[in-house]
């Protein structure tokens, strides 16, 4: 894909542990926030994509109340019931069927109102796994983690040292929840023990928070000043949690590897810039290095000792402090997509990393990520 | 293998007592209701962007703004939708299908306001409700201050 | 205009009754699909990606796809889940003409569903409003209060069909009429749940009056069925199939939740029976499919009708007469098997609704009926230009998708 | 809005109701279920590509065919991954402390292809750790007939 769909917009609110306002203003003020920044009226967009999910909404149909607030009244609007980053599939396929030239897309969700890790637990196979208690996204994970350890050599205190380099950078993130300014793995292991190895700061804090993106054909980009172009798109659904190797992400893999190819990218570790990904606790990143192509397989430890990753490495990973500083599920993945965006476009602040021409952003849905989709963003 | 149509079910649920929502409209509408114990008055809010005013008051509008200014609107009310429990007055209908006491549902548009409140009709034959038709709140001797208090209208004579 | 043409290679229908204890979520599915692969003589290998979607709170069961997937051949595929309530499988067959027209993928596998009899459906239907419903409680409003103002046990259709009543002078022997025509054509489609070949207006209006003005016989059933449709691009389906269906345009619209806003806030969709954005919805798939004129190009037309009264009123709003037109249509029989323009051949939403799945069988009728695939239902006349419908959220979201033997232009 | 003072919290509303399902397991389920009653572990197996799922499944992923031959698996199975629990998962959907740690683990019985995850008898596991199934014919929920799993030996 080149220069034809381009994001020239987008709006985040703070995330918060219980911001004081109902999901539906909490739209509203991103929607027009993204609206705004893109210099439009509600008028001027084409189509809208929320995206959210009916069990942490609580309600059936949880898209029906966002006409008004994620400004779709009478507009052609849909809903994706995984991350934001597949609304951002979704709206992009509507653009480039020629249908549509702008397309404001949306991802929410409030942990302040739902149900712990209800919704999670909701995902499992009801015939089994639901009603036996064993699993759910946290308990699913530290399995996933294990078996990764198992295979890849990597110790807890890598992964601690994962999450202490996010938390680090979030501190210079004015939207993210949870920071720690100079953390190191051993703050990171001391932290409430969850499911071994994971600890309460290996995980992703669930929140409240919104954020949404402006998206537009290159006709209706034509006159926008930095542009951030997509520039390849991959997704993939991987099996059950219980019926694939945990030990490697294999659909992130492949949509890795579909995404390059669209983007011609041939190698990631050198033409990558940046990359923003999804990481519900900090194992997943490493072994998004090896399916993102940035390392070998298996190498995810070894490449993370390496500081490559680092604000000052050669391919800083989360620079946003990644979903270990804010996780408002649904609006996650589409906040990576916009950390991405913000560095190419220079207007990232004091996470800035310099000269970010190519970036990617990683979205995933699902238990053990499940669901994954990858993006290469670049510039002019 | 045997194959049987019923299946063992494994049951379970959604413990949808654990949720909480949020809501501003809460909030708003106490505060018509306290209007109307107090004062009488109908009030409703009105959008700064695009001037709908919404009763029972809402805490955003369509068109992306939030209506924060409180306007008072009258009493009397135009019909848009209407229903009936207890059908006595249609064709081929039985009386003994009708069942307890028959009520006239209608969505009413209040004058001075953009959206519908749902009310009962009284004083008037079902067969002679119409669309459009003119009503007015009947207000109760007592007002509780709540969403009984708006729950009659007759019509209008004009 | 769609970078690729779109068409439909292959349609795929599970059983649809009222409870399938046999089988669990993912195989029900499983039935659709491999019927749809069948249909179009394709095989898993040959999709690109796949779309899904229902109305989850039927089944309580959160993304169903992540453990069911693996059961329609999704295994290492992209997957896009769009859930949008009642319009759900209209919203997962629209997924699949933009995936395809984008020019992304070739062929994509859309899938909707419902297996109702694993909830409880009353309660599946009340998650809509069971947040307000807390809100109102907060307001001390008591919720037998709420639910009499509500329509009682038929919802909001009760307000929406006595005012397009007023308005389009429609009578209760109409709606019995409608049940009646869908009924019997329900009868000639082995996918159908409520077969009644032979029923009649005045046997409909003697079933059970629920409240003015809707009968037991105006209602949908409540079904456990999915259905699967494969899109692909026009050139691979002119190879696959000497006669696809084109879809020509998708479009989608939506007005504010009616009958009460937020947890009772007042809402400017004043009258259920206006469904302006169906309107809207129909305005724009038209445009973008080049139909100047819908009366007179149109063949065919599935509106989305769990309620009778939605048969006509959404005749109307589909833009295919002036509004109130729609009976006396009805009484000339054009809306028959034979007649000049058929309604709902399939027989239904009001003769088979398994909810997520029900706007996606919709589209897949004017697929079959384009393609001469109809058997005892087929239509009578040549099936050039069809229209499909979804219905849904709280009265208020619209979709409606364009179908033809004939590419665009 | 902007300058004003601190904003009252908003307010909050909750329901109390719990909707409840019933799935029904389908035929290949049965067959499990009937089988652990019988202290047996039935897996199926596609006729294909010979993939052993445990729990049966009807369809084979990988093959997209009829999953219709049954194997009677051993007991034996090995740990493929494992995590001490310190919290479970309370009715509200918080993570609440554990009284004392518990060891869940996923294991691959041997001969299948996919993995059951289970409860581990004792303090401690690691992955590679070879286990057996410990099943309790009696139990009242089917869901209790595959008690829990304690290593070999």
């Amino acid at each position: 894909m080149d220069k034809e769909v381009a994001i020239i917009a987008y709006a985040q609110l703070p995330y918060e542990a219980d911001n004081n306002m109902s999901r539906e203003v909490m739209v509203l003020k991103a929607t027009r926030a993204a609206i705004e920044a893109a210099g439009l009226k509600r008028e001027d967009l084409d189509t809208v994509i929320t995206a959210n999910n009916d069990y942490n909404d609580g309600r059936t149909i949880s898209n029906m109340r966002l006409v008004e607030p994620a400004g779709s009244w009478h507009k052609n609007e849909s809903k994706v019931e995984m991350d934001g980053t597949f609304g951002v599939l979704y709206a992009l396929t509507r653009i480039l069927s020629g249908d549509h030239d702008i397309a404001l897309v949306v991802g929410e969700s409030q942990a302040s109102v739902y149900g712990g890790i209800l919704p999670g637990i909701m995902m499992l196979d009801p015939t089994f796994d639901r009603q036996r208690w064993l699993l759910n996204e946290v308990s699913a994970a530290a399995l996933q983690a294990s078996a990764y350890m198992a295979a890849a050599g990597v110790s807890a205190e890598q992964i601690a040292a994962v999450a202490a380099k996010n938390l680090d950078n979030a501190a210079l993130n004015p939207f993210a929840l949870r920071s720690l300014k100079g953390a190191d793995a051993k703050k990171v292991l001391a932290s409430r023990p969850l499911y071994s190895p994971i600890t309460e700061l290996m995980t992703a804090p669930r929140c409240d928070g919104a954020c949404a993106v402006v998206m537009a054909s290159a006709k209706a980009a034509a006159k926008v000043e930095k542009p951030v172009w997509i520039k390849g798109v991959g997704f993939s659904h991987d099996s059950y949690v219980t019926e694939r190797s945990l030990d490697s992400m294999g659909s992130l893999k492949l949509a890795a590897d579909a995404c390059y190819r669209q983007a011609g990218i041939e190698d990631p570790a050198s033409q990558i810039d940046l990359a923003e990904v999804h990481e519900c606790f900090a194992h997943e990143e490493l072994m998004a290095y090896e399916a993102l192509g940035f390392c070998e397989p298996l190498q995810g430890g070894v490449f993370f000792d390496s500081g490559a990753t680092r604000l000052d490495g050669k391919l800083p990973v989360n620079a946003s402090g990644g979903a270990l500083g804010a996780n408002a599920e649904y609006a996650t993945g589409l906040a990576r997509i916009i950390e991405a965006a913000m560095q190419i476009r220079g207007d990232a602040g004091r996470h800035q990393v310099k000269g970010v021409k190519t970036a990617v952003a990683h979205g995933q849905t699902g238990i053990c990520a499940q669901e994954n989709i990858v993006y290469v963003l670049g510039g002019e | 293998m045997e194959y049987k149509n019923e299946t063992i079910a494994i049951e379970g649920s959604w413990n949808l007592a654990s949720w909480e929502w949020k809501f501003e409209s809460i909030a708003l509408i106490r505060k018509t209701f306290e209007a109307m114990k107090n004062e009488r008055k109908l009030m409703a809010n009105k959008c700064p962007g695009c001037g709908r005013v919404y009763f029972l008051p809402k805490p955003y509008c369509l068109c992306l703004s939030i209506p924060d200014e409180w306007v008072e609107i009258k009493d009397t009310a135009t019909v848009t939708t209407y229903t009936f429990t207890g059908a006595w007055a249609y064709e081929g209908i039985a009386d003994d299908e009708v069942s307890g006491t028959p009520q006239i549902f209608a969505g009413v548009v209040f004058d001075g306001s953009d959206t519908k409140t749902v009310t009962m009709l009284e004083g008037i034959e079902p067969e002679k409700v119409h669309v459009g038709m003119r009503v007015k709140l009947k207000w109760p001797e007592e007002v509780a201050g709540g969403l009984t208090d708006l729950a009659h209208c007759v019509p209008l004579e004009e | 205009m769609a970078k690729n043409e779109v068409a439909v290679v292959g349609v795929g229908l599970s059983k649809h009754v009222s409870k399938r204890r046999d089988v669990n979520i993912a195989e029900l599915v499983w039935e659709a699909v491999s019927a749809c692969y069948e249909d179009a003589g394709l095989k898993p290998k040959d999709v690109d990606a796949f779309a899904t979607g229902n109305m989850p709170a039927f089944e309580g069961v959160n993304l169903p796809e992540e453990w069911g997937a693996g059961h329609w051949g999704a295994y290492n595929k992209p997957l896009l889940r769009i859930t949008t309530g009642g319009t759900t499988g209209g919203s997962v067959a629209h997924g699949g003409y933009y995936l395809v027209g984008s020019g992304l993928f070739d062929t994509v596998m859309c899938i909707a569903f419902e297996k109702q009899s694993d909830g409880n459906s009353t309660m599946g239907l009340n998650t809509v409003a069971l947040a307000d419903a807390a809100a109102q409680l907060q307001l001390g409003v008591d919720p037998g209060f709420i639910a009499s103002f509500g329509g009682g046990a038929v919802g909001v259709a009760v307000y929406q069909a006595s005012s397009y009543m007023k308005s389009s002078g429609c009578t209760t022997h109409h709606l019995d009429k409608v049940s009646a025509l869908c009924r019997n054509n329900a009868a000639l489609n082995p996918y159908s749940h409520l077969k009644q070949p032979g029923l009649t207006p005045e046997e409909v209006a003697k079933t059970t009056l629920l409240q003015y003005p809707i009968r037991f016989g105006h209602v949908c059933p409540a079904t456990d069925g999915a259905c699967a449709m494969l899109f692909t691009t026009g050139e691979k389906a002119r190879k696959l199939t000497d006669k696809p269906a084109y879809v020509l345009s998708c479009a989608s619209a939506s007005d504010e939740a009616a009958l009460v806003g937020i947890s009772g806030s007042g809402t400017t969709n004043v009258d259920p029976c206006e469904q302006e954005s169906c309107k809207i919805a129909a305005a724009r798939a038209y445009e973008i499919a080049g139909i100047k004129d819908p009366r007179n190009e149109i063949d065919l037309a599935e509106p989305y009708s769990p309620f009778a009264h939605q048969l006509l009123m959404f005749y109307e709003r589909l833009l295919l007469c002036d509004e109130g037109e729609a009976p006396s249509i009805l009484d000339s029989g054009s809306m028959n098997l034979d007649g000049e323009l058929p309604v709902c051949p399939s027989g239904g939403v009001i003769s088979t609704n398994a909810i997520g799945a029900s706007a996606m069988e919709r589209v897949a009728e004017c697929a079959l009926q384009i393609m001469g695939k109809c058997g005892e239902r087929q239509v009578k006349k040549d099936v050039h230009k069809a229209v499909a419908h979804g219905w849904g959220g709280a009265v208020n979201l619209n979709v409606v998708a364009v179908l033809s033997d004939t590419p665009r232009r | 809005m902007g300058a004003k003072a601190a904003k009252d919290p908003v307010p909050r509303a909750s329901i109390p109701l719990n909707p409840v399902f019933n799935w029904s397991v389908g035929n290949w389920m049965e067959v499990f279920y009937d089988g652990l009653r019988e202290g047996k572990i039935m897996g199926s197996k596609c006729p294909a590509c010979g993939r052993v799922s445990l729990p049966p499944r009807m369809i084979c992923e990988r093959c997209f065919v009829k999953a219709e031959e049954w194997v009677e698996l051993p007991s034996t199975a090995t740990v493929q991954a494992c995590t001490t629990a310190s919290v479970k998962v309370a009715e509200n959907g918080d993570l609440v402390d554990l009284d004392a740690p518990e060891i869940i683990a996923m294991v691959k019985h041997d001969g299948a292809d996919t993995c059951i995850a289970a409860r581990l008898e004792g303090k401690e596991a690691a992955v590679g750790t070879k286990v057996e199934a410990v099943i309790d014919t009696g139990a009242e929920n089917v869901l209790d007939l595959l008690a829990s799993y304690k290593a070999v030996g």
